[in-house]
């Protein structure tokens, strides 16, 4: 008998606990923001110093050592590097990024060795654009070097490489008399 | 880690008549190696042996063994078991392995012993193709019941497609690159 | 006296009961079961005569995919292992290569890496909460806990550089270090975080109708728990005083004091549903007092040591398990000593052996206990399918 | 002839009021939840979130009618009509002001109970006919818990009944008077007690939390509605949130003396045929402010509570309310026999009554405010944000 009175006294003072604590909410400031127009400040300011927000590359900085190509486990960034006349190194031809695929894992900006001396930013960096979104599914895969300026240093660099495989034909075909040569030249 | 080589010694002592060896003994994980038909025995021995009392199946794994054979292609040659046991209250363990035959490797099944046993067993039957007998209720669990093939084996060539469905994406970032424009 | 369950189930037993059953599905798009898991009951009326558990929708063969990359850069797939508690399972993988490949690890990393398994926990253990509050109907604390997650995820943020999916942990050390004034934020969000959590009891916790929901129902005692291996909250609900951090002592758990939280029965049997909830609100307090001590302890230094970039593992295989919020963790790595990418690497999850328990629990239960049952133990789908 | 022109155009209009106030009232309980939740609800559709609700009529009325098929049609198409009847009619009798504005019935009470039931057939045919597993579970549900709801409903108005000597609720609201302790809840303690006893068996009529279970979201997908969809489905929702109203207001006209302010401020309508429509602008409007204060306690109810499981529905029928209502109907005849009305002893428990009462809001408040400071919150009254 004692547990019936016992279960509604329960049931009474819990709920009366409960709505207590809910109407103790109305009183106080709702802590969701009106995104995209009633801010107090633009988000990416409130973001933290390393933030993944959307893969950029500096192409300047890039040294096209496809380091990073090689770390990402799902083979997001497709990029090539050649040489390329009177460049000493490789000279970046493309980089496309394929943000579809991206799981902002930052394995890439890692492996990155180019960087900047004071902003200590590495080629390969993370922006602070949050949103990652495209119209249409093209969209997701940014290309840093444009389409026509890639195929252009495609070109010069395939032809670069065709003269340099001539003249080392030429080199191995005739190598007696350019040997005779060096001789004197090498003494 | 909680493996030690006495835990290993002793219950090898108490196994006497089988044949058991210890291999990895250096290492942080010493194994007790057991032929497969002595399995249940053995588990039953380190379960309810007051010196033992390895209540707590943590983990059942398995993995396909291969070799590169001449031609440089996988040759299978056999399937391996890890059951990891501990005890309840310090929760030490002790790990014994099993290795299996390559044609139609089976076990026994424990999972009267253990309750867990048997969702460990159906994941190995569907994704390794080892059957354990006299099991309650083998059926794949992961995979569709219509589908052909092991994944996890080592020589598994997946299909193209699935009743229709293809299993590969075209890859987008191919259509763009320089090179084939 | 209300029918027991046990006395429905005896009635089921000697099938007087079944006959007239009508088979439902539910899932694997059903609101309640925390991602996309099935179950075929066969339903009598109200009260359910047979379950039987489908899994493998969330299934992506993550096993596979490590036989095919080096160990580091495995590393971004165990973040979807267990999707809601991702640096857990980070640490779990990275610990089972250091012993194996016996990499020693900077004593700043480790101290933030268990800075961020704990803050992990808490997260994790608010979710599993605020989902059980919402499967039994009280939307209002729900939203509270995500609230007090979102709080987690900012310092997440700040800590690894991404809310979710942080991929914060590598192999040898953690990706970024982390300045003072995030320890002033920390300190400051853990002073109103126990607040919450006393207010979060008196919402929901204590209230009678709560209670009655998950007292008594789908009680697993200790010998049941070891039978079906449950591990941690589920494990310890039943009163089994088994704690990773405790017995296995990785990373510098030792250093720290913190009591294993056991069920106590408080309103119900020992192991009900309702003692797994209270454990995890009780872990969630063992947590933050854990990371208070981690606040006072940490000391400046290096966070990544050297490892060889083309790291190949000594021949040999290593169970190594670690404590993630929904139980036993246990990375079974195997490597044949020659290639980059290791042999065979399983994955044992805490949801996987917590799923075993259901065809035999469900049986005799009605369809609001199946609900309230399922959400106790805090099963995820992507860490039973993996 | 003209007397039913009248009718029609009365129905009418009362039908506007009555869809547009449960309108408003989904706007309105969408905020108040918000702000439970420390969020903030819809407030971009029109200033502060009115227009919202006529935004989501239009959406659902241009969504395409799905009827699946091996369904059956005459059925699953009367279900949602049958609903909102059996809501809609339990407003005939009720006295907006001092004076009912449609019909002064003299049975009003058993009126109310009867149309009450149309409801139950409604969600039964509706989840037996949508052929869906899930919905024939929530219809069953719905038969068991409002059908065994009922009784209790039935036992708190008997005690009314018992008070004030006649079953018109004009006459229910005239023997109440302006003051608190003139009020029925204060009149005996067994009147105190069958309030309670209404208001919950009413939430349990009405589908609300904690009793909500024919259509529990977690467990039944969404009970016996999961297969309606455009303008039937919105036919269950408005037929839900009217009944807020409905509950409302006949708490406040049974136990809390709705409209009646001791003095009348009258405007007579002549109709042919019929004496003419009275109505009582003041009376109407603090009738109003007490009924919209049970609404919002009913919304409040669903943000904090879980819900219930069905067989503990049941025990708290069949063991806590049927038994206390006996006992409060045998209390209330004794009290009625020995207590005459306004008479020394009925006066001071009347002031009794009412201080018990208002201690308990205060120490509520003070609850309120002692969480406030607990958890070391900032307080924001704006209510517009």
């Amino acid at each position: 008998m004692i547990t019936y009175f016992k279960n509604i006294w329960d049931t009474a003072a819990t709920v009366f606990e409960g709505m207590a604590i809910t109407l103790s909410y109305m009183f106080q400031k709702p802590i969701t923001v009106q995104y995209p127009d009633r801010l107090k400040e633009p988000v990416p300011h409130t973001l933290p110093a390393g933030y993944r927000g959307r893969l950029a590359l500096d192409a300047e900085l890039c040294t096209a050592c496809a380091l990073c190509q090689k770390a990402c486990p799902i083979d997001v960034i497709d990029m090539k590097g050649m040489r390329t006349e009177g460049k000493k190194g490789l000279t970046l031809i493309y980089f496309n990024i394929y943000h579809g695929k991206c799981m902002y894992c930052n394995l890439c900006v890692e492996a990155c060795p180019a960087e900047d001396e004071e902003s200590h930013q590495t080629a390969l960096y993370f922006k602070k654009d949050f949103e990652g979104v495209g119209l249409k599914s093209s969209d997701l895969i940014e290309q840093f070097i444009p389409q026509e300026q890639a195929k252009a240093l495609f070109k010069e660099a395939t032809d670069f490489a065709e003269k340099r495989a001539k003249e080392k034909k030429q080199a191995e075909s005739a190598p007696k008399p350019d040997s005779s040569l060096k001789p004197e030249g090498g003494a | 880690m909680k493996y030690s080589i006495d835990i290993c010694e002793k219950l090898v002592q108490l196994v006497s008549p089988v044949s058991a060896e210890i291999i990895q003994r250096e290492s942080k994980m010493p194994i007790v190696k057991i032929s497969a038909q002595e399995v249940r025995k053995v588990i039953q021995i380190a379960v309810s042996n007051p010196g033992l009392k390895f209540n707590f199946l943590n983990n059942i794994s398995g993995t396909h063994l291969t070799e590169i054979s001449e031609e440089g292609d996988i040759k299978s040659r056999g399937f391996a078991l890890l059951y990891v046991l501990s005890r309840s209250d310090d929760f030490s363990s002790v790990v014994i392995g099993v290795d299996l035959p390559d044609l139609n490797p089976s076990v026994d099944s424990i999972d009267d012993i253990f309750g867990s046993a048997n969702w460990f067993e159906r994941e190995i039957y569907d994704l390794l193709g080892v059957v354990f007998n006299n099991s309650c209720d083998l059926r794949r669990i992961m995979l569709p019941d219509d589908w052909v093939g092991h994944p996890l084996r080592k020589d598994f060539q997946e299909k193209s497609s699935y009743n229709g469905i293809p299993t590969t994406r075209e890859d987008e970032l191919a259509a763009v690159r320089v090179d084939n424009l | 006296m209300n029918i027991t369950q046990e006395d429905i189930r005896s009635r089921i037993e000697i099938n007087s009961i079944s006959g007239n059953e009508i088979e439902v599905n539910m899932g694997p798009h059903h609101p309640s079961t925390h991602g996309v898991i099935r179950f075929i009951l066969h339903l009598d009326g109200e009260i359910v005569v047979r379950a039987t558990p489908d899994v493998g929708y969330l299934h992506r063969s993550i096993e596979k995919i490590a036989e095919k990359l080096p160990y580091s850069a495995f590393m971004p797939y165990t973040d979807r292992v267990d999707y809601v508690a991702p640096v857990n399972c980070n640490v779990g993988y990275a610990l089972a290569v250091e012993t194996m490949g016996n990499l020693e690890v900077p004593e700043r990393a480790t101290w933030l890496r268990m800075l961020g398994m704990e803050l992990t926990r808490i997260a994790s253990h608010l979710l599993g909460v605020g989902a059980l509050t919402v499967d039994l109907g009280a939307y209002t604390p729900f939203v509270h806990a995500l609230r007090e997650r979102e709080y987690i995820f900012d310092l997440m943020e700040i800590l690894t550089g991404t809310r979710m999916n942080n991929n914060y942990v590598r192999l040898g050390g953690v990706c970024q270090n982390v300045n003072d004034d995030f320890f002033e934020k920390l300190s400051k969000y853990l002073d109103h975080f126990v607040l919450f959590l006393d207010e979060f009891e008196r919402l929901i916790g204590l209230n009678k109708i709560f209670i009655e929901r998950l007292k008594g129902i789908g009680v697993v005692k200790a010998e049941e728990a070891i039978h079906f291996s449950l591990s941690g909250p589920n494990l310890r609900g039943s009163g089994v005083q088994i704690d990773l951090r405790k017995t296995d002592n990785y990373c510098f758990y030792d250093q720290l004091a913190f009591d294993v939280v056991v069920g106590k029965g408080k309103f119900g049997v020992v192991g009900d549903s309702y003692d797994r909830y209270d454990v995890r609100i009780e872990e969630m307090k063992q947590s933050e007092k854990l990371l208070r001590q981690i606040l006072s302890k940490i000391k400046e230094g290096e966070i990544q040591a050297k490892i060889p970039k083309k790291l190949i593992l000594p021949e040999g295989e290593l169970y190594h398990r670690t404590e993630a919020p929904r139980g036993e963790l246990g990375f079974h790595i195997i490597s044949d000593g020659k290639s980059l990418t290791p042999y065979r690497v399983k994955i044992r999850t805490g949801s996987f052996t917590a799923m075993t328990t259901l065809s035999d629990k469900l049986k005799g239960m009605m369809v609001a206990d199946v609900i309230a049952y399922f959400a106790s133990l805090d099963v995820v789908a992507p860490e039973v399918d993996r | 002839m003209n007397q039913l022109a009248y009718m029609i155009i009365l129905a009418v209009i009362y039908l506007g009021v009555i869809v547009v106030t449960a309108g408003v009232l989904t706007v309105v309980e969408r905020r108040i939840a918000g702000r439970m939740q420390s969020r903030i609800g819809p407030n971009r559709v029109g200033p502060q979130g009115a227009v919202q609700w006529i935004a989501d009529a239009l959406k659902a009325l241009q969504k395409e009618d799905i009827i699946p098929d091996q369904v059956h049609p005459f059925l699953f198409k009367i279900a949602p009509y049958l609903v909102f009847m059996g809501v809609f009619l339990t407003l005939v009798p009720i006295p907006f002001g001092a004076y009912a504005f449609m019909e002064d019935l003299d049975v009003g009470i058993y009126y109310v109970l009867a149309t009450a039931s149309f409801v139950v057939i409604g969600f039964m045919i509706g989840g037996w006919a949508s052929n869906n597993k899930w919905s024939l579970l929530g219809g069953m549900r719905s038969a068991a818990q409002m059908i065994s709801y009922e009784i209790p409903t039935a036992l708190a108005i008997v005690v009314i009944i018992l008070m004030a000597g006649s079953l018109n609720l004009n006459k229910i609201v005239q023997a109440q008077g302006a003051l608190p302790h003139e009020w029925y809840i204060f009149r005996n303690p067994f009147a105190f007690i069958a309030f309670f006893i209404f208001f919950i068996s009413a939430l349990a009529e009405g589908n609300r939390v904690p009793f909500d279970i024919p259509e529990a979201e977690s467990e039944l997908v969404s009970g016996y509605n999961t297969e309606y969809s455009g303008i039937r489905f919105l036919l269950f929702f408005l037929a839900e949130w009217a009944n807020l109203v409905v509950i409302g207001a006949l708490v406040t006209v049974l136990f809390f003396g709705g409209g009646n302010l001791g003095f009348e401020y009258l405007v007579q309508l002549p109709l042919p045929g019929r004496d003419p429509m009275k109505i009582e602008i003041l009376g109407f409007l603090w009738f109003c402010f007490k009924t919209s204060i049970f609404v919002f306690i009913i919304i409040w109810l669903r943000w904090t509570l879980p819900r219930v499981r069905i067989d503990q529905l049941m025990d708290i029928c069949w063991k806590y309310m049927v038994p206390i209502g006996f006992f409060i109907v045998m209390g209330t005849v004794l009290w009625v026999y020995f207590v005459p009305d306004n008479s020394q002893v009925d006066f001071i428990t009347r002031i009794v009554m009412t201080a018990i009462s208002t201690w308990i809001l205060i120490y509520f408040v003070y609850r309120v405010y002692r969480n406030l400071k607990i958890t070391k919150a900032k307080i924001h009254l704006n209510p517009f944000l």
